[in-house]
Protein backbone atom coordinates (compact mmCIF):
# COMPACT_ATOMS: atom_id res chain seq x y z
CA UNK A 1 0.00 0.00 0.00
CA UNK A 2 1.28 3.35 -0.90
CA UNK A 3 1.02 6.25 1.65
CA UNK A 4 0.50 9.92 0.40
CA UNK A 5 1.19 12.59 3.16
CA UNK A 6 0.83 16.60 2.70
CA UNK A 7 0.81 19.29 4.10
CA UNK A 8 1.59 19.39 8.14
CA UNK A 9 1.00 15.87 8.12
CA UNK A 10 3.84 15.56 5.79
CA UNK A 11 5.66 17.84 7.97
CA UNK A 12 5.03 15.83 11.57
CA UNK A 13 5.28 12.27 10.06
CA UNK A 14 8.89 13.26 8.65
CA UNK A 15 7.52 11.01 5.21
CA UNK A 16 5.91 12.32 2.23
CA UNK A 17 5.39 8.81 0.26
CA UNK A 18 5.97 5.57 1.21
CA UNK A 19 5.17 2.23 0.78
CA UNK A 20 3.52 0.32 4.04
CA UNK A 21 1.99 -3.80 4.84
CA UNK A 22 -0.37 -2.83 7.65
CA UNK A 23 -0.94 -6.34 9.39
CA UNK A 24 -4.24 -8.32 8.05
CA UNK A 25 -6.83 -6.57 10.16
CA UNK A 26 -6.64 -3.40 8.69
CA UNK A 27 -9.40 -3.67 6.57
CA UNK A 28 -10.75 0.15 6.34
CA UNK A 29 -9.32 3.89 6.87
CA UNK A 30 -10.47 3.87 9.96
CA UNK A 31 -7.96 0.55 10.61
CA UNK A 32 -5.43 1.92 9.02
CA UNK A 33 -5.28 5.56 11.04
CA UNK A 34 -5.25 3.69 13.97
CA UNK A 35 -2.62 1.54 12.87
CA UNK A 36 -0.05 4.72 11.47
CA UNK A 37 -0.64 5.99 15.21
CA UNK A 38 1.18 3.54 16.83
CA UNK A 39 3.99 3.38 14.59
CA UNK A 40 5.89 6.35 16.13
CA UNK A 41 5.57 9.82 18.01
CA UNK A 42 5.30 11.83 14.90
CA UNK A 43 2.37 9.53 13.45
CA UNK A 44 0.97 9.82 17.04
CA UNK A 45 1.53 13.44 16.88
CA UNK A 46 -0.10 13.83 13.23
CA UNK A 47 -3.11 11.36 13.83
CA UNK A 48 -4.10 13.08 17.17
CA UNK A 49 -7.15 15.18 16.03
CA UNK A 50 -8.72 13.22 13.03
CA UNK A 51 -11.12 15.84 12.97
CA UNK A 52 -8.59 17.74 10.79
CA UNK A 53 -7.43 14.57 8.93
CA UNK A 54 -8.96 14.19 5.51
CA UNK A 55 -8.35 10.78 3.56
CA UNK A 56 -8.01 9.79 -0.29
CA UNK A 57 -8.28 6.48 -1.77
CA UNK A 58 -6.88 6.27 -4.63
CA UNK A 59 -7.28 9.96 -5.19
CA UNK A 60 -11.03 10.26 -3.97
CA UNK A 61 -12.24 11.62 -0.40
CA UNK A 62 -13.01 8.10 2.01
CA UNK A 63 -15.07 7.87 4.97
CA UNK A 64 -13.03 5.91 7.92
CA UNK A 65 -15.06 2.78 7.17
CA UNK A 66 -13.78 2.73 3.79
CA UNK A 67 -11.86 -0.74 2.67
CA UNK A 68 -8.54 -0.14 1.80
CA UNK A 69 -6.19 -2.90 0.30
CA UNK A 70 -2.07 -3.31 -1.12
CA UNK A 71 -2.77 -1.87 -4.24
CA UNK A 72 -4.36 1.21 -2.97
CA UNK A 73 -3.09 4.78 -3.24
CA UNK A 74 -4.30 6.37 0.58
CA UNK A 75 -3.34 9.70 0.78
CA UNK A 76 -3.25 11.78 4.52
CA UNK A 77 -3.81 15.51 4.03
CA UNK A 78 -5.21 18.48 6.13
CA UNK A 79 -8.24 20.41 4.99
CA UNK A 80 -7.60 22.08 1.89
CA UNK A 81 -7.13 25.96 1.72
CA UNK A 82 -5.97 26.27 -2.18
CA UNK A 83 -8.11 28.98 -3.97
CA UNK B 1 -10.59 23.58 -19.16
CA UNK B 2 -8.45 23.38 -15.71
CA UNK B 3 -4.71 24.07 -15.34
CA UNK B 4 -2.21 23.34 -12.30
CA UNK B 5 0.85 25.53 -12.98
CA UNK B 6 3.75 26.68 -11.31
CA UNK B 7 3.86 29.83 -13.85
CA UNK B 8 1.80 33.29 -14.20
CA UNK B 9 -0.54 33.50 -16.02
CA UNK B 10 -2.52 36.67 -18.35
CA UNK B 11 -5.82 37.22 -17.48
CA UNK B 12 -6.18 39.52 -20.17
CA UNK B 13 -4.54 36.78 -23.12
CA UNK B 14 -6.72 33.59 -20.83
CA UNK B 15 -9.79 35.05 -21.35
CA UNK B 16 -9.80 36.57 -24.65
CA UNK B 17 -8.69 32.90 -25.81
CA UNK B 18 -11.88 31.65 -23.72
CA UNK B 19 -14.61 33.27 -25.78
CA UNK B 20 -12.85 33.70 -29.19
CA UNK B 21 -14.60 33.05 -32.11
CA UNK B 22 -17.91 32.06 -30.06
CA UNK B 23 -20.71 34.56 -30.81
CA UNK B 24 -23.14 33.17 -27.90
CA UNK B 25 -21.60 34.15 -25.17
CA UNK B 26 -23.29 37.48 -23.40
CA UNK B 27 -21.05 37.51 -20.15
CA UNK B 28 -18.15 36.58 -19.02
CA UNK B 29 -17.82 36.26 -14.63
CA UNK B 30 -14.20 35.89 -13.68
CA UNK B 31 -12.37 35.61 -10.16
CA UNK B 32 -8.83 36.00 -10.04
CA UNK B 33 -7.22 35.50 -6.19
CA UNK B 34 -4.07 37.05 -5.25
CA UNK B 35 -1.95 36.57 -2.44
CA UNK B 36 -2.44 39.44 0.33
CA UNK B 37 0.08 40.56 2.55
CA UNK B 38 -2.62 40.17 5.74
CA UNK B 39 -3.69 37.12 7.07
CA UNK B 40 -5.57 37.96 10.17
CA UNK B 41 -3.33 40.40 11.84
CA UNK B 42 0.20 38.94 11.14
CA UNK B 43 1.83 40.18 8.08
CA UNK B 44 2.77 37.67 5.23
CA UNK B 45 5.93 37.86 3.61
CA UNK B 46 5.43 35.16 0.59
CA UNK B 47 3.29 30.89 0.69
CA UNK B 48 4.11 27.88 -1.05
CA UNK B 49 0.90 25.98 -2.42
CA UNK B 50 1.69 22.50 -1.94
CA UNK B 51 -0.91 20.31 -4.07
CA UNK B 52 -1.77 16.81 -4.53
CA UNK B 53 -0.76 16.28 -8.20
CA UNK B 54 -3.10 13.94 -9.92
CA UNK B 55 -5.77 13.91 -7.53
CA UNK B 56 -5.80 17.97 -7.74
CA UNK B 57 -6.42 17.86 -11.42
CA UNK B 58 -8.97 14.79 -11.29
CA UNK B 59 -10.49 17.43 -8.32
CA UNK B 60 -11.10 20.61 -10.87
CA UNK B 61 -11.97 18.31 -14.03
CA UNK B 62 -15.01 17.01 -11.39
CA UNK B 63 -15.92 20.58 -10.37
CA UNK B 64 -15.69 21.80 -13.81
CA UNK B 65 -17.95 18.90 -14.98
CA UNK B 66 -20.35 19.64 -12.14
CA UNK B 67 -20.63 23.07 -13.15
CA UNK B 68 -21.00 22.71 -16.57
CA UNK B 69 -23.91 20.07 -15.46
CA UNK B 70 -25.69 22.61 -13.63
CA UNK B 71 -25.67 25.89 -15.41
CA UNK B 72 -25.84 26.46 -19.33
CA UNK B 73 -21.95 27.40 -20.01
CA UNK B 74 -20.56 28.20 -23.36
CA UNK B 75 -16.93 28.07 -21.73
CA UNK B 76 -15.07 27.58 -18.64
CA UNK B 77 -11.93 27.67 -17.40
CA UNK B 78 -10.10 27.13 -14.06
CA UNK B 79 -6.08 27.97 -13.55
CA UNK B 80 -4.45 27.53 -10.14
CA UNK B 81 -0.53 27.80 -9.72
CA UNK B 82 1.64 26.02 -6.98
CA UNK B 83 4.92 26.57 -5.52
CA UNK B 84 6.32 29.93 -3.93
CA UNK B 85 4.02 33.14 -4.90
CA UNK B 86 5.17 36.88 -3.40
CA UNK B 87 2.23 38.98 -2.27
CA UNK B 88 0.11 40.59 -5.13
CA UNK B 89 0.77 37.85 -7.23
CA UNK B 90 -2.10 35.56 -8.65
CA UNK B 91 -2.96 32.54 -7.18
CA UNK B 92 -6.39 31.17 -9.21
CA UNK B 93 -8.22 31.93 -12.12
CA UNK B 94 -11.89 31.00 -12.88
CA UNK B 95 -13.51 32.19 -15.41
CA UNK B 96 -17.51 31.03 -16.76
CA UNK B 97 -18.66 32.10 -20.23
CA UNK B 98 -22.53 31.62 -20.83
CA UNK B 99 -25.09 33.03 -22.76
CA UNK B 100 -26.75 35.05 -19.89
CA UNK B 101 -24.88 36.63 -16.93
CA UNK B 102 -26.55 35.35 -13.83
CA UNK B 103 -25.06 31.60 -15.14
CA UNK B 104 -22.25 33.17 -15.41
CA UNK B 105 -21.69 34.35 -12.07
CA UNK B 106 -23.28 31.58 -10.45
CA UNK B 107 -21.06 29.06 -11.71
CA UNK B 108 -18.38 31.35 -11.25
CA UNK B 109 -19.41 31.39 -8.00
CA UNK B 110 -19.63 27.74 -7.35
CA UNK B 111 -16.55 27.27 -8.95
CA UNK B 112 -14.36 29.20 -6.42
CA UNK B 113 -16.18 28.10 -3.07
CA UNK B 114 -16.04 24.18 -4.39
CA UNK B 115 -12.66 24.45 -5.28
CA UNK B 116 -11.52 26.14 -1.63
CA UNK B 117 -12.99 22.73 0.16
CA UNK B 118 -12.25 20.18 -2.67
CA UNK B 119 -9.48 20.19 -4.38
CA UNK B 120 -6.01 19.71 -2.34
CA UNK B 121 -4.37 22.75 -2.17
CA UNK B 122 -2.33 23.85 1.17
CA UNK B 123 -0.88 27.20 1.39
CA UNK B 124 2.40 27.36 3.79
CA UNK B 125 2.38 31.13 5.31
CA UNK B 126 5.92 32.75 5.74
CA UNK B 127 5.67 35.24 8.53
CA UNK B 128 7.48 36.77 10.95
CA UNK B 129 6.91 33.81 13.52
CA UNK B 130 8.20 31.78 10.75
CA UNK B 131 6.66 29.65 8.34
CA UNK B 132 2.68 28.57 8.68
CA UNK B 133 -0.02 26.30 7.23
CA UNK B 134 -2.99 28.57 6.68
CA UNK B 135 -5.87 26.41 8.56
CA UNK B 136 -8.92 25.81 6.87
CA UNK B 137 -11.77 28.57 7.42
CA UNK B 138 -15.29 27.85 8.55
CA UNK B 139 -16.23 30.37 6.45
CA UNK B 140 -14.88 28.85 3.10
CA UNK B 141 -17.28 25.56 4.30
CA UNK B 142 -20.24 27.43 4.80
CA UNK B 143 -19.92 29.41 1.04
CA UNK B 144 -19.44 25.89 -0.70
CA UNK B 145 -22.33 24.56 1.45
CA UNK B 146 -24.83 26.90 -0.58
CA UNK B 147 -24.49 25.02 -3.56
CA UNK B 148 -25.55 21.48 -2.04
CA UNK B 149 -26.47 18.96 -2.56
CA UNK B 150 -23.14 17.70 -2.58
CA UNK B 151 -21.53 15.20 -4.75
CA UNK B 152 -22.49 12.21 -2.89
CA UNK B 153 -18.62 11.25 -2.53
CA UNK B 154 -16.96 13.99 -1.38
CA UNK B 155 -16.64 12.86 2.19
CA UNK B 156 -15.85 16.01 4.15
CA UNK C 1 -13.52 54.57 -10.85
CA UNK C 2 -16.18 54.54 -14.10
CA UNK C 3 -15.57 55.62 -17.69
CA UNK C 4 -17.94 55.68 -20.35
CA UNK C 5 -16.45 55.45 -24.03
CA UNK C 6 -17.28 54.62 -27.53
CA UNK C 7 -13.36 52.86 -27.69
CA UNK C 8 -12.97 49.46 -26.47
CA UNK C 9 -10.84 48.34 -23.19
CA UNK C 10 -8.27 45.56 -22.98
CA UNK C 11 -9.42 43.10 -20.24
CA UNK C 12 -6.48 42.45 -18.36
CA UNK C 13 -4.63 45.68 -19.00
CA UNK C 14 -7.26 47.24 -16.60
CA UNK C 15 -7.42 44.40 -14.28
CA UNK C 16 -3.91 45.21 -13.87
CA UNK C 17 -4.20 48.72 -13.07
CA UNK C 18 -6.84 47.86 -10.92
CA UNK C 19 -4.78 45.74 -8.51
CA UNK C 20 -1.11 47.35 -8.73
CA UNK C 21 0.57 47.64 -5.76
CA UNK C 22 -2.25 46.97 -3.36
CA UNK C 23 -1.21 43.77 -1.32
CA UNK C 24 -4.63 43.91 0.69
CA UNK C 25 -6.39 42.54 -2.54
CA UNK C 26 -7.21 38.68 -1.77
CA UNK C 27 -10.08 38.62 -4.77
CA UNK C 28 -11.21 40.59 -8.09
CA UNK C 29 -14.57 39.56 -9.26
CA UNK C 30 -14.98 40.64 -13.05
CA UNK C 31 -18.08 40.86 -15.68
CA UNK C 32 -17.43 41.14 -18.89
CA UNK C 33 -20.54 41.69 -20.71
CA UNK C 34 -19.99 40.82 -24.62
CA UNK C 35 -22.55 41.79 -27.51
CA UNK C 36 -24.51 37.92 -28.38
CA UNK C 37 -25.11 37.29 -31.97
CA UNK C 38 -28.36 35.46 -30.69
CA UNK C 39 -31.12 37.41 -28.88
CA UNK C 40 -34.17 35.62 -28.32
CA UNK C 41 -34.77 34.04 -31.57
CA UNK C 42 -33.33 36.58 -33.83
CA UNK C 43 -29.87 36.65 -35.58
CA UNK C 44 -28.17 39.88 -34.70
CA UNK C 45 -25.95 41.57 -36.59
CA UNK C 46 -24.78 44.66 -34.19
CA UNK C 47 -26.22 47.19 -31.79
CA UNK C 48 -25.98 50.40 -31.26
CA UNK C 49 -25.69 51.62 -27.69
CA UNK C 50 -27.43 55.28 -27.01
CA UNK C 51 -26.75 56.66 -23.81
CA UNK C 52 -27.49 60.46 -21.66
CA UNK C 53 -24.17 61.85 -21.23
CA UNK C 54 -23.71 63.55 -18.01
CA UNK C 55 -26.37 61.31 -16.17
CA UNK C 56 -25.11 58.34 -17.36
CA UNK C 57 -21.72 59.17 -15.51
CA UNK C 58 -24.00 60.21 -12.35
CA UNK C 59 -25.41 57.17 -12.10
CA UNK C 60 -22.52 54.83 -12.99
CA UNK C 61 -20.61 57.02 -10.32
CA UNK C 62 -23.54 56.68 -7.67
CA UNK C 63 -24.04 52.99 -8.09
CA UNK C 64 -19.93 52.55 -7.43
CA UNK C 65 -20.46 54.75 -4.11
CA UNK C 66 -23.52 52.45 -3.04
CA UNK C 67 -21.40 49.33 -4.02
CA UNK C 68 -18.32 50.65 -1.80
CA UNK C 69 -20.51 51.66 1.20
CA UNK C 70 -21.81 48.49 1.16
CA UNK C 71 -18.76 46.15 0.82
CA UNK C 72 -14.91 46.62 1.91
CA UNK C 73 -13.37 47.37 -1.62
CA UNK C 74 -9.89 47.92 -2.45
CA UNK C 75 -11.03 49.14 -6.00
CA UNK C 76 -13.76 49.10 -8.47
CA UNK C 77 -14.09 49.95 -12.40
CA UNK C 78 -16.73 50.34 -14.42
CA UNK C 79 -16.20 50.51 -17.77
CA UNK C 80 -19.49 51.07 -20.37
CA UNK C 81 -19.06 51.65 -23.89
CA UNK C 82 -21.42 53.33 -26.37
CA UNK C 83 -22.02 53.55 -30.15
CA UNK C 84 -21.98 50.40 -32.74
CA UNK C 85 -20.67 47.39 -31.31
CA UNK C 86 -20.78 43.85 -33.30
CA UNK C 87 -21.18 41.07 -32.06
CA UNK C 88 -18.24 39.34 -29.96
CA UNK C 89 -17.36 42.59 -29.15
CA UNK C 90 -17.36 43.93 -25.36
CA UNK C 91 -19.91 46.08 -24.11
CA UNK C 92 -19.27 46.67 -20.22
CA UNK C 93 -16.91 45.37 -17.84
CA UNK C 94 -17.01 45.49 -14.00
CA UNK C 95 -14.27 44.91 -11.54
CA UNK C 96 -14.67 44.99 -7.61
CA UNK C 97 -11.18 44.09 -5.55
CA UNK C 98 -11.67 43.13 -1.98
CA UNK C 99 -9.47 41.65 0.64
CA UNK C 100 -11.60 38.67 0.64
CA UNK C 101 -13.84 37.02 -2.36
CA UNK C 102 -17.13 37.21 -1.15
CA UNK C 103 -17.49 41.11 -0.72
CA UNK C 104 -15.74 40.92 -3.96
CA UNK C 105 -18.08 39.20 -6.18
CA UNK C 106 -21.09 40.41 -4.37
CA UNK C 107 -20.42 43.66 -4.63
CA UNK C 108 -19.42 43.02 -8.45
CA UNK C 109 -23.32 41.17 -9.10
CA UNK C 110 -24.79 44.21 -7.43
CA UNK C 111 -22.98 46.58 -9.88
CA UNK C 112 -23.84 44.58 -12.99
CA UNK C 113 -27.41 44.30 -12.01
CA UNK C 114 -27.99 48.35 -10.48
CA UNK C 115 -26.54 49.23 -14.21
CA UNK C 116 -28.27 47.25 -16.14
CA UNK C 117 -31.74 48.92 -14.27
CA UNK C 118 -30.66 52.45 -13.25
CA UNK C 119 -27.88 53.43 -15.91
CA UNK C 120 -29.84 55.46 -19.08
CA UNK C 121 -28.09 53.20 -21.79
CA UNK C 122 -30.47 51.96 -24.47
CA UNK C 123 -29.65 49.46 -26.87
CA UNK C 124 -30.58 49.56 -30.73
CA UNK C 125 -30.36 46.10 -32.37
CA UNK C 126 -29.90 45.31 -35.90
CA UNK C 127 -31.95 42.16 -36.80
CA UNK C 128 -32.88 40.51 -40.34
CA UNK C 129 -36.30 42.70 -39.98
CA UNK C 130 -34.27 45.86 -39.25
CA UNK C 131 -33.50 47.64 -36.36
CA UNK C 132 -35.16 47.14 -33.10
CA UNK C 133 -35.20 48.68 -29.08
CA UNK C 134 -34.35 46.29 -26.89
CA UNK C 135 -37.07 45.53 -24.26
CA UNK C 136 -36.16 45.94 -20.70
CA UNK C 137 -36.90 42.41 -19.20
CA UNK C 138 -38.51 41.65 -15.94
CA UNK C 139 -36.09 39.12 -15.09
CA UNK C 140 -33.23 42.28 -14.73
CA UNK C 141 -35.97 43.70 -12.86
CA UNK C 142 -35.40 40.91 -10.56
CA UNK C 143 -31.75 40.78 -10.34
CA UNK C 144 -32.20 44.31 -9.60
CA UNK C 145 -34.56 44.01 -6.29
CA UNK C 146 -32.40 40.92 -4.64
CA UNK C 147 -30.13 44.28 -4.12
CA UNK C 148 -33.05 46.13 -2.08
CA UNK C 149 -33.84 48.29 -0.51
CA UNK C 150 -32.94 50.51 -2.98
CA UNK C 151 -32.61 54.27 -3.00
CA UNK C 152 -34.88 56.38 -2.36
CA UNK C 153 -33.93 58.66 -5.03
CA UNK C 154 -34.28 55.75 -7.61
CA UNK C 155 -38.34 56.27 -8.71
CA UNK C 156 -37.88 53.23 -11.11
CA UNK D 1 -37.33 74.26 -19.83
CA UNK D 2 -35.02 71.50 -22.10
CA UNK D 3 -36.69 68.75 -23.32
CA UNK D 4 -34.59 65.32 -23.92
CA UNK D 5 -35.92 62.12 -25.76
CA UNK D 6 -33.89 59.27 -26.40
CA UNK D 7 -34.20 55.86 -27.77
CA UNK D 8 -37.76 55.04 -28.98
CA UNK D 9 -39.16 58.48 -27.51
CA UNK D 10 -36.63 60.24 -30.11
CA UNK D 11 -37.57 58.10 -32.87
CA UNK D 12 -41.51 58.41 -32.16
CA UNK D 13 -41.04 61.93 -31.47
CA UNK D 14 -38.78 63.04 -34.00
CA UNK D 15 -37.15 65.56 -31.51
CA UNK D 16 -33.68 64.56 -29.26
CA UNK D 17 -33.47 67.69 -27.98
CA UNK D 18 -36.15 70.92 -27.62
CA UNK D 19 -36.74 74.05 -25.64
CA UNK D 20 -40.11 74.28 -24.65
CA UNK D 21 -42.30 77.07 -22.36
CA UNK D 22 -45.25 75.16 -21.31
CA UNK D 23 -48.03 77.35 -19.85
CA UNK D 24 -47.98 77.85 -16.16
CA UNK D 25 -50.27 75.27 -15.09
CA UNK D 26 -47.98 72.74 -16.03
CA UNK D 27 -46.42 72.29 -12.46
CA UNK D 28 -45.14 68.18 -12.01
CA UNK D 29 -43.39 66.04 -14.30
CA UNK D 30 -47.17 64.40 -15.01
CA UNK D 31 -48.61 67.60 -16.18
CA UNK D 32 -45.57 67.86 -18.58
CA UNK D 33 -46.31 64.89 -20.08
CA UNK D 34 -49.83 65.66 -20.59
CA UNK D 35 -49.51 68.63 -22.04
CA UNK D 36 -46.40 67.33 -24.46
CA UNK D 37 -49.46 64.42 -25.55
CA UNK D 38 -51.26 66.95 -27.24
CA UNK D 39 -48.44 68.77 -29.47
CA UNK D 40 -48.65 66.26 -32.17
CA UNK D 41 -49.23 62.50 -33.42
CA UNK D 42 -45.50 61.86 -32.89
CA UNK D 43 -45.86 62.94 -29.41
CA UNK D 44 -48.84 60.95 -28.90
CA UNK D 45 -47.62 57.93 -29.77
CA UNK D 46 -44.71 58.18 -27.89
CA UNK D 47 -46.03 59.18 -24.75
CA UNK D 48 -49.39 56.73 -25.45
CA UNK D 49 -48.15 54.18 -22.24
CA UNK D 50 -46.60 56.23 -19.37
CA UNK D 51 -45.72 52.69 -18.57
CA UNK D 52 -42.80 52.26 -20.46
CA UNK D 53 -41.68 55.82 -20.39
CA UNK D 54 -39.19 57.20 -17.58
CA UNK D 55 -38.88 60.73 -16.59
CA UNK D 56 -35.29 62.29 -15.06
CA UNK D 57 -35.51 65.76 -14.05
CA UNK D 58 -31.84 66.70 -13.82
CA UNK D 59 -30.26 63.99 -14.55
CA UNK D 60 -32.48 62.13 -11.22
CA UNK D 61 -35.37 59.73 -11.96
CA UNK D 62 -38.51 61.75 -11.23
CA UNK D 63 -41.76 60.56 -10.18
CA UNK D 64 -45.56 62.19 -11.95
CA UNK D 65 -45.67 64.26 -8.77
CA UNK D 66 -42.38 66.33 -8.42
CA UNK D 67 -42.33 69.97 -9.64
CA UNK D 68 -41.11 71.12 -12.67
CA UNK D 69 -39.75 74.25 -13.50
CA UNK D 70 -38.51 76.55 -16.45
CA UNK D 71 -34.56 76.14 -15.88
CA UNK D 72 -35.34 72.45 -15.72
CA UNK D 73 -33.90 69.90 -17.43
CA UNK D 74 -35.93 67.36 -18.67
CA UNK D 75 -35.46 63.72 -19.81
CA UNK D 76 -37.72 61.27 -21.12
CA UNK D 77 -36.82 57.82 -22.24
CA UNK D 78 -37.80 54.21 -21.92
CA UNK D 79 -36.45 51.89 -19.17
CA UNK D 80 -33.53 51.37 -19.27
CA UNK D 81 -31.43 48.23 -21.39
CA UNK D 82 -27.66 48.54 -20.53
CA UNK D 83 -24.87 46.49 -19.57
Amino acid sequence: MKLLYFAWLRAKTGVAVEEVTPPGEVATVGDLLAWLKGRGPGYAEALADLQVVRVAVNQEYADPDQPVGPDDEVALFPPVTGG
Amino acid sequence: MIRVQREDFDPGQELAALTAGNRKVGGLAVFVGLVRDLAGDETVGAMTLEHYPGMTEKMLERIEAEARARWPLEASLVIHRTGRLEPGERIVLVACASAHRQAAFEACGFLIDWLKTKAPFWKLEEGPAGAKWVEARESDDAAAARWAPEEPDAAE
